[in-house]
């Protein structure tokens, strides 16, 4: 009952936002009421979570389309309960920026916020394959208007973009669907509900997830969209979206497709290592704040894919951990740099500047970010990190060299984006009067900067409860697997 | 059967198809692309009326009875329509007609 | 438990910084450097605590491990945050926070006035957090964040004066070439977890020594923490960082590049000192790094305009002979040299911040000159340095140095041999360079800048002269803690944790002592000389340039490395990303509107043709079904 | 034998059939068309006769050819000289493509009737004499196809409606266009 | 008198013409009205009648779908009782009943009553149409139909394109009908039989003339369907003929004409499956890459939605081509929200149609999601439905489609079919995009300058909710309806 009602509380709260004639003011305020209850609701549930039992938790089962086998069937793992964690964090956020951006056409604007939230809280808690298609593709639908409509000037072309670029992967994955679905004869994501070996349907489902990701050859939309969509619409999509990706790799690639996963496991870390060196050389390239971040996040994406298919322990659980924090940070990032071309009208690297002189908050907060974004040792980033490539180690020490690489790599771009914030000589655009970051704008950042920090401090609390036992399914079954 | 077989008769239904066709897509008044395909539907009633004989079965009789009612509704309509038409002051030409394309 | 001294010795800088942070503008400057100050201080506490306690306790308890939680946990690896202390542990948290709480009380002072004073201050405490996270790191893991930490330290004292763009670029530099060291580092951790599962020292060190490790595993471990090594202690060919480094303040010069965290390398090779002795060609390695960086440096350092940069070459020179001892295997002797060095190098940094302090900013030494006149303590406290340096006895540099290249000369054999004559030559470079220094500072006439600085003000606020007066003791007398053949208490002390490979003998010892003082005297002598005559000690065109290019390093690393490197990403950006993957879309949609556009023209409007396309297909429809009947 | 002069007959009905049926397709005056249709009708009704269908052939001359026809004639002479059109046009290939893809057609059933006279077009049943009079069609239109009989009557009736909406004069007021639906 | 008393008339089960007979009976007191009513008070009558009877027709189909436990061929097989037949005559009547409430504001001054005379008589002779029994009955309703709708695309005789389309209309169709006449002639001699039933259990199944006939037939229906390449009149009908009327064809239409489809491939024509199942896979996939291309570069509004409904009849091929039980079911499932959408989305733009006073094309959508949120987040839905997106019925519809194609192993039906839905939402959502965004840099949507202030319309801001209803509601209420149609399909022998 709790996983539904974390689905269906922020799409009921949506409903009222649009049906409910209130003011501006009264309308963002009772999105972000909702969207903080849904916090709530998500801590009391971590409160009841039992991260040690091997079976879905709060799981909860509906008839919906029996003749095909399928049905509303909910419920989380230790790893996708932390995802969903994330989601509602991360959107409760947005939400809270959107106030502070004061977005127009209120009504319109915070239900489809809360209706994403929903619908990504419900991917991450689905356990029926075409459930989770459901809400995978539900995501777009409250995302093509955010960006199309409240975006940057090139907001229409990167909206569409996006969608068509986006569904063309998802479709693809509906041809897979449904064949799983007729030859393996059931929907259910449970572990021990069979798998297949079929080749095709298994690359129709890589290919959603790779768009959705995104991996090398497929991020074409990655750019626009991000640079586009309103700063908190970008936070959700690359801090949360993408992880519809991560969640549909390990929970349907891995565990439902040993074997095809065998065959082509040095294609997709190669896949993986490839995207992490192109997302990072780009980044390097990129001339305005949320490009580099853009990018940063493809990198990193590529970084998790790697743990993923390493498919030991280790690295699956490193991958799990790399998502949250990279979902935190990325969030904070884009926040931060929404403020930043808010207050400076641009953001261009090349017109900013030297924004510490005076401004210690907004200094210290970017300073800080940016380490944990390039993975300093001892930020949770670096653990995720360090999992990752200590697990895809023992394929090849070249993966991990690579890894190791891109941590230079990381280096060279999130120091280049810090000073070109903070240091060096003052922007054409940053003149005196830019204020700093104050009482308006910290509760924004402040919070996940500090839930960052904590997680620094304390990784195992998500790397040692994503998967129940010793051993996390997904190694399980791919181990068994292997001969 | 007296005199030819119904393969004769299927010959000149053949026929009269073929030239009903050609007649709707070569002329251009419309009055005689209807005249055409009122020879069109005539030659699928000769088809009936010849395999019933065949059959010694009158359901093709009846339906080529009822195929010349509904002919008659479709040249109903279609007067009606060309006379819409005229009265609207347009070129009786079927080629005329290109105000929806695309 | 009982390592309360050493928990506190750790968090407690921590504190600091995050209370200077969090209070922000709430508290004045002063307040904050009396905050970093104390809060060192206080570091400094725990960590004589510590070491009362384990004086108290036998030589074989000594070593404990204290576990705090778990900091990452994965199934079958387990990574804690716990902190060992030993001996080796406990010198270098006396040398970091004593030498570290003198640096940062004297840079109260230093940086009086300066912009954005508590930011500096937070940075310095953070520094000392990260430095002691370091030394007291129960695993290798752990050890291996204090290694980032303080490379985010320094990068962030380095930029401190985030306006020059000087600074911030050697602040990027020193931070990616610690990134490297960090990568190999980490990669040897990866092995070593996939070997053992563990990073724990003590079953990582019994596979080591049982060869339950493969030897070219234990070699690829050795050479991964070699890196981590040569790049945190400015070793060839990773080197090049440091002397930019030198755009931070003083005071940092002084603490990181100087006392504390270049020497974390030497510390990391003691501390894994199982690993290498399994390794023993890494090791040696090391050792011959550490020759040719101690050269390389000397003969640069002869060249050099820069008060301080002369300073950093000679620490890179000193580190070089830090590397031979650990690559000897005298890990007592290298601890013992690196706590020395610490005095001695601090000293020197803080004197020429006090310098620069009165010159206003001034580094260039051909500006300086006849400064003695005017800073007769400084002056003093200079001499001494510089001297302990080139190794006169009785001053604490003699003691350390002399041990080590006795430690070669004990190992034998041809690298021995090269290590021995090239620290000899090492020594007479050192007395060239450093002797050259202080005459052209404090000797000779007073140069016109520093008459126009000296009326009035003394040589600096209380708060600096004191930490260089006590430095200037613990320079003077801290010899007394190894002489040779009678009493060597470190020696003994470090060698508890890492039992050294080779023990020179008093003969050997003094032996060489007596050699490296005479090279010290002649190089010493023949600076004077040079200068008196107002010449440089290197004339010859094509060498001078070459030196003053530092050896053409960062020419050749940009070449070879940051220019391909930035080169690709915009292959990258102009050749893939724009045109096939952005493009190829465009192409798709193009492509699509295209055939959309011809099927609708081809829906003429024309009546007969739509009937003419149907009729068509009915006959296609027809025969079709006819064939295929 | 009256074999002869039955085939005779048929032959020439069939002759006069298709040549009235191209007529229809290539005279250029739609008045004369609509005539030579009416002829087409007739001799149809001749072959249906021989095909004993007496009841189809009466209605054939009866309905057809009366009744349609006249009103075809009668709208003709209404609408006068702006009645015809050029006889074709359009671009040749269409014109050429009209002819390949009706001989297609033609060709496409004659094969099929000569791949089948093997098979279903031979033995053809022996039929008493009523078959084909009225009375027969009747009582099938009362009892088996009583249905096919009301949905026809249906139709007409619809097709009345539809001519008389179509082609009553419209009130002036709808003349300028008030809207688009 | 005494040849009447020797015929044994046939009892006539009148519960299965009773949905044919009510929507008969409104037509013609339509007819009466339009007579005898003033013409102000003659549009709320004759509407209120329509409706009453498209109601009474979908009450009493309801009825014999409840009663029909299984199937049975009346009146010497011309015509069927049986599920398939009740449940597409419950979904015309739906669409009737949705598209008079719809057509309600139309400020018609013309032919009102005949409009709606016309409309009922062509919901009648389609509530017959599917449940046709033998090809003589078939070839009759689908007359009746149709001469009803030509003469419905040509009721604004006052507009040229309405006139055009009638016309065009009225040639290719009949010229299709000719064309079915043919085939069924052929079947017929072939045969000797009309019915269905019988023409299965004839000998000869393979003769030539047989085959022919069957490829004449299934051209006749695929035009109906307008299943491309036989498809062409469509989008000039649909663009030329009054909105609501548009509405109705292409709903409705497709509708009885996919059901007929089915009826008669599966009922006569099982023997030959393996030729037909083939044809219409290549039907299907001419539809969705002609459809689908085409309605990308449109403009016109109306045009660009006959294309698109050209693409939909692929996918409903693609369940024809499955020939299974799951085919026809989804075949079934896939016309309740299809249908609904249609419906919905030509309401909405005969609502704008009736706001401009002109044509609607895609640029002059722009800013409605803004001015009227109703008509916005109705398009929106219908778009979405069409696009198969989730929570709309338009998802699971093309989703069950794909499973009765893979289940035949049709499996490159389905790679067709998803890419070229990719294709289509590029023009489904440009519809959203000019509904509610603008470019430049004001991020609001500002209306087009519009000709006064729309007009309320209660009855199609019903008539969208309702639809809105069925194909939100048809994919959370899937299970059940899913059943209808399989309890429906089960009926016919398979």
């Amino acid at each position: 009952m709790l996983t539904t009602l974390l689905i269906l509380f922020p799409l009921a709260g949506a409903l009222l936002v649009w049906l409910a004639p209130l003011p501006r003011e009264a309308t963002s305020g009772l999105a972000f009421l909702v969207a903080l209850a849904e916090v709530g609701l998500w801590l009391g549930s971590l409160y009841r979570f039992d991260f040690d039992t091997q079976d879905f938790q709060f799981a909860q089962t509906w008839e919906w389309f029996d003749s095909i086998g399928a049905s509303y069937a909910v419920g989380f793992w230790g790893f996708s309960f932390w995802l969903a964690g994330l989601a509602v964090v991360v959107g409760a956020a947005a939400v809270a920026y959107a106030a502070w951006a004061d977005r127009d056409r209120p009504r319109a604007y915070y239900g489809l916020m809360l209706f994403l939230i929903g619908s990504i809280v419900g991917v991450f808690a689905a356990q029926d394959l075409l459930l989770f298609y459901v809400f995978f593709e539900a995501i777009l639908i409250p995302l093509y208007i955010l960006i199309g409509v409240w975006g940057g000037p090139e907001r229409q072309r990167a909206t569409v973009t996006f969608v068509l670029y986006t569904m063309a992967g998802s479709l693809l994955m509906l041809a897979s669907v449904v064949a799983y679905g007729v030859s393996v004869g059931t929907f259910s994501l449970h572990p021990d509900a069979g798998g297949s070996d079929n080749t095709l349907i298994f690359l129709g489902f890589v290919a959603a997830f790779a768009v959705k990701a995104p991996l090398l050859p497929f991020h074409g939309w990655l750019r626009a969209a991000y640079t586009q969509a309103p700063p908190e619409v970008a936070a959700v999509l690359s801090g949360v979206v993408s992880k519809a990706a991560v969640f549909g790799f390990i929970w349907i690639v891995l565990i439902h497709f040993p074997e095809p996963v065998q065959d082509f496991q040095t294609l997709l870390l190669v896949l993986g290592a490839a995207t992490l060196v192109y997302g990072s050389l780009l980044a390097f390239r990129q001339p305005d704040l949320r490009g580099v971040i853009a990018y940063s996040s493809m990198a990193q994406m590529g970084l998790i894919t790697l743990g993923i298919f390493s498919a030991t322990q280790v690295g699956v659980t490193g991958a799990v951990l790399q998502s949250i924090a990279h979902g935190l940070v990325s969030a904070t990032m884009f926040f931060l740099a929404g403020m930043v071309e808010k207050q400076c009208g641009t953001g261009e690297v090349g017109r900013l500047g030297r924004m510490a002189k005076g401004r210690p908050a907004l200094a210290t907060l970017v300073m800080t970010t940016g380490m944990i974004v390039l993975a300093v040792p001892g930020s949770t980033t670096f653990a995720g990190e360090f999992a990752i490539l200590a697990g895809v180690f023992d394929l090849g020490w070249g993966y991990a060299a690579v890894g190791a690489a891109a941590i230079v790599l990381a280096a060279l771009y999130g120091l280049r984006l810090i000073s070109a914030v903070l240091h060096e000589a003052r922007g054409a655009d940053v003149s005196e009067n830019v204020p700093d970051l104050r009482g308006g704008e910290l509760p924004l950042v402040v919070p996940l900067v500090v839930l960052l920090l904590a997680l620094s401090a304390y990784p195992a609390a998500v790397s040692d409860n994503s998967f129940p036992g010793d051993e996390p399914e997904p190694a399980a079954v791919v181990q068994e697997s292997s001969p | 059967m007296l005199g030819p077989g119904v393969t004769w008769y299927l010959v000149v239904a053949a026929i009269l198809f073929a030239t009903g066709t050609l007649g709707v897509l070569m002329r251009r008044s419309p009055l005689i692309v209807l005249l055409s395909l009122e020879i069109m539907l005539n030659a699928g009633n000769l088809v009936l009326v010849g395999f019933s004989r065949l059959h010694g079965d009158l359901d093709g009789q009846v339906f080529a009875l009822a195929v010349m009612a509904v002919a008659a509704s479709e040249v109903v309509v279609g007067l009606g329509l060309i006379v819409a038409v005229a009265r609207r002051r347009l070129a009786l030409d079927v080629d005329a007609m290109k105000e929806l394309r695309g | 438990m009982s390592l309360a001294g050493a928990w506190v010795c750790l968090l407690a800088p921590l504190a600091g910084a995050l209370l200077i942070t969090l209070a922000g503008t709430r508290i004045t400057r002063r307040q904050a450097g009396w905050v970093a100050t104390l809060s060192v201080f206080v570091a400094f506490a725990g960590a004589v605590d510590t070491l009362v306690r384990m004086l108290n306790r036998g030589a074989d308890e000594r070593e404990q491990l204290s576990t705090a939680y778990s900091w990452l946990r994965i199934g079958g690896l387990d990574v804690d945050v716990e902190i060992l202390v030993d001996p080796l542990a406990v010198t270098m948290m006396l040398v970091v926070s004593g030498v570290g709480g003198l640096i940062v009380w004297y840079s109260m002072g230093y940086m009086a006035g300066a912009d954005e004073e508590r930011r500096f201050f937070a940075y310095m405490s953070l520094f000392v957090f990260s430095m002691l996270l370091l030394v007291e790191a129960g695993n290798l893991l752990i050890l291996l964040v204090g290694w980032g930490l303080v490379g985010l330290a320094s990068y962030l004292l380095i930029g401190f004066d985030h306006h020059r763009a000087a600074a911030i670029a050697a602040a990027k530099k020193a931070f990616v070439m610690n990134a490297i060291g960090d990568a190999t580092m980490a990669l040897a951790l990866f092995l070593l977890i996939s070997r053992l599962g563990t990073l724990d020292f003590a079953p990582v060190f019994e596979a080591a020594e049982s060869g339950a490790l493969s030897d070219t595993v234990v070699t690829l471990a050795a050479l991964g923490l070699l890196g981590g090594a040569v790049a945190k202690s400015a070793q060839a060919p990773l080197h090049t960082w440091l002397p930019d480094a030198m755009e931070g303040p003083t005071p940092v010069s002084a603490l990181i590049h100087a006392a504390t965290m270049v020497t974390a390398g030497v510390y990391l090779i003691a501390r894994t000192a199982p690993v290498f002795e399994a390794a023993p060609e890494v090791q040696h390695l090391a050792a011959a790094l550490g020759l040719v960086t101690l050269l390389l440096a000397g003969a640069v350092a002869l060249v050099q305009q820069d008060i301080k940069r002369v300073i950093a070459y000679s620490t890179m020179s000193q580190i070089g002979y830090m590397f031979v001892g650990v690559g000897v295997g005298a890990y007592g002797f290298a601890m013992f040299h690196l706590v020395t060095h610490a005095f001695f190098k601090a000293l020197l940094f803080l004197t020429a911040g006090l310098v620069i302090h009165h010159l206003a900013g001034e580094q260039d030494i051909r500006q300086m000159g006849g400064l003695r006149r005017f800073m007769p303590r400084t002056d003093l406290a200079f001499l001494i340095g510089t001297l302990a340096l080139i190794g006169l006895p009785p001053l604490a540099g003699f003691w350390s140095k002399d041990a080590i290249l006795a430690s070669a000369y004990a190992n034998g054999g041809a690298l021995g041999w090269a290590l021995y004559v090239g620290g000899l030559f090492g020594a007479l470079l050192t007395g060239l360079y450093s002797f050259r220094l202080y005459h052209r500072v404090f000797r000779g006439e007073p140069s016109q800048l520093v008459l126009e600085h000296s009326e009035g003000h003394g040589e600096g606020p209380l708060s600096m002269l004191i930490p260089v007066g006590a430095l200037t003791l613990l320079t003077a007398f801290g010899g007394v803690l190894g002489i040779a053949g009678v009493w060597e208490p470190l020696e003994e002390w470090i060698a508890e944790t890492s039992e050294p490979l080779v023990h020179a003998s008093a003969g050997e010892d003094y032996g060489t002592s007596l050699i490296a003082v005479l090279v010290g005297l002649g190089g010493m002598f023949v600076a004077w000389r040079v200068v008196r005559m107002r010449r440089e000690l290197v004339s010859e065109p094509r060498l001078l340039s070459t030196l003053e290019h530092k050896l053409w390093f960062d020419e050749l690393y940009d070449m070879v490395v940051s220019r391909p490197v930035q080169a690709f990403a915009g292959l990258l950006h102009d050749r893939i990303e724009g045109p096939l993957v952005h493009r190829s879309l465009d192409e798709v949609a193009r492509g699509s509107l295209e055939a959309g556009g011809s099927l609708a023209r081809a829906q003429t409007g024309l009546l007969r043709t739509y009937v003419l396309v149907i009729a068509a297909s009915v006959v296609v429809l027809a025969v079709v079904f006819l064939v295929v009947r | 034998m009256g074999n002869v002069l039955v085939w005779a007959i048929w032959l020439g009905a069939a002759a006069a059939c298709v040549g009235s049926g191209v007529a229809v397709v290539t005279l250029t005056n739609p008045f004369y068309s609509a005539l030579s249709l009416i002829g087409n009708l007739a001799s149809l009704a001749v072959l249906y006769l021989l095909a004993a269908a007496e009841f189809v052939a009466a209605a054939q001359v009866l309905v057809y050819a009366g009744a349609v026809m006249v009103m075809f004639l009668f709208v003709i002479a209404y609408l006068g000289g702006r009645a015809d059109a050029p006889w074709a046009g359009g671009p040749p290939l269409l014109r050429l493509a009209a002819v390949v893809a009706s001989a297609a057609l033609l060709a496409d059933v004659l094969v099929a009737m000569g791949m089948a006279v093997g098979e279903s077009l031979s033995d053809e049943a022996d039929i008493a004499d009523s078959f084909g009079s009225p009375a027969e069609i009747g009582r099938l239109f009362l009892t088996d196809h009583l249905l096919a009989f009301e949905i026809t009557s249906i139709v007409l009736l619809v097709a009345a409606v539809g001519g008389v909406v179509l082609g009553i004069r419209p009130s002036s007021a709808s003349d300028e266009a008030d809207d688009g639906a | 008198m005494i040849v009447a008393a020797s015929i044994a008339t046939p009892d006539v089960d009148w519960a299965a013409l009773a949905p044919t007979l009510a929507l008969l009976a409104a037509s013609a007191l339509c007819l009466l009205g339009a007579v005898l009513f003033p013409s102000d008070s003659r549009r709320l009558f004759s509407a209120v009648v329509a409706f009453a009877g498209f109601v009474a027709a979908g009450i009493l189909a309801a009825g014999v779908y409840a009663d029909t436990p299984d199937g049975a061929s009346l009146i010497a097989d011309s015509m069927t009782r049986d599920r398939l037949a009740a449940l597409a005559q419950i979904l015309l009547a739906g669409i009737g009943a949705l598209v008079v409430l719809g057509s309600h504001g139309d400020r018609r001054r013309e032919h009102v009553g005949e409009y709606y005379a016309l409309l009922t008589a062509a919901g009648a002779g389609m509530v017959f149409f599917v449940s046709a029994g033998n090809l003589m009955t078939l070839f009759l309703g689908l007359e009746w139909f149709s001469i009803a709708l030509y003469v419905l695309c040509a009721l604004d005789t006052h507009r040229e394109q309405s006139l055009e389309a009638g016309l065009k209309y009225l040639v290719i169709g009949a010229f299709g009908s000719a064309i079915l006449l043919f085939g069924s002639a052929l079947v017929y001699g072939a045969t000797g039989e009309l019915g269905f039933d019988a023409i299965r259990d004839a000998p000869g199944a393979d003769d030539p003339l047989f085959v022919t006939g069957l490829a004449m037939i299934l051209a006749g229906l695929a035009f109906k369907v307008s299943a491309a390449p036989f498809h062409m009149w469509t989008p000039d009908v649909y663009e030329g003929a009054p909105t609501p009327v548009t509405a109705f064809m292409a709903a409705a239409t497709k509708a009885a004409a996919f059901v007929v489809t089915w009826r008669v491939l599966v009922t006569a024509f099982p023997e030959q499956a393996e030729i037909w199942t083939v044809a219409a896979a290549a039907l299907a996939c001419a539809s969705l890459v002609i459809g689908n291309l085409a309605a990308l570069v449109q403009d016109d509004v109306k045009r660009m939605l006959a294309y698109s409904s050209v693409s939909q009849a692929g996918f409903l091929m693609i369940a024809v081509a499955a020939n299974n039980e799951s085919g026809g079911s989804a075949l079934l499932y896939f016309l309740i929200p299809y249908t609904a959408a249609t419906v919905g989305a030509f309401a909405v733009v005969s609502a704008r149609e009736r706001e401009l006073g002109r044509p609607v094309d895609v640029a002059s959508l722009a800013g409605l999601g803004w001015e009227q949120p109703l008509h916005g987040v109705a398009m929106w839905v219908f778009m979405l439905s069409f696009a198969g997106f989730p929570l709309t019925g338009g998802f699971l519809g093309k989703f069950t489609v794909f499973t009765a194609a893979y289940e035949s192993g049709w499996w490159w039906l389905i790679v067709v079919g998803v890419v070229f839905t990719a294709v289509s939402i590029a023009y489904y959502l440009g519809i959203v995009r000019s509904m509610y965004m603008r470019a430049g840099s004001a991020p609001e949507a500002t209306p087009v300058a519009v000709g006064g202030s729309p007009p309320v319309d209660r009855a199609l801001d019903l008539t969208l909710l309702a639809a809105i209803a069925v194909v939100v509601g048809s994919f959370f209420a899937v299970q059940p309806l899913f059943d209808l149609a399989s309890d429906a399909i089960s009926q016919l022998p398979l």
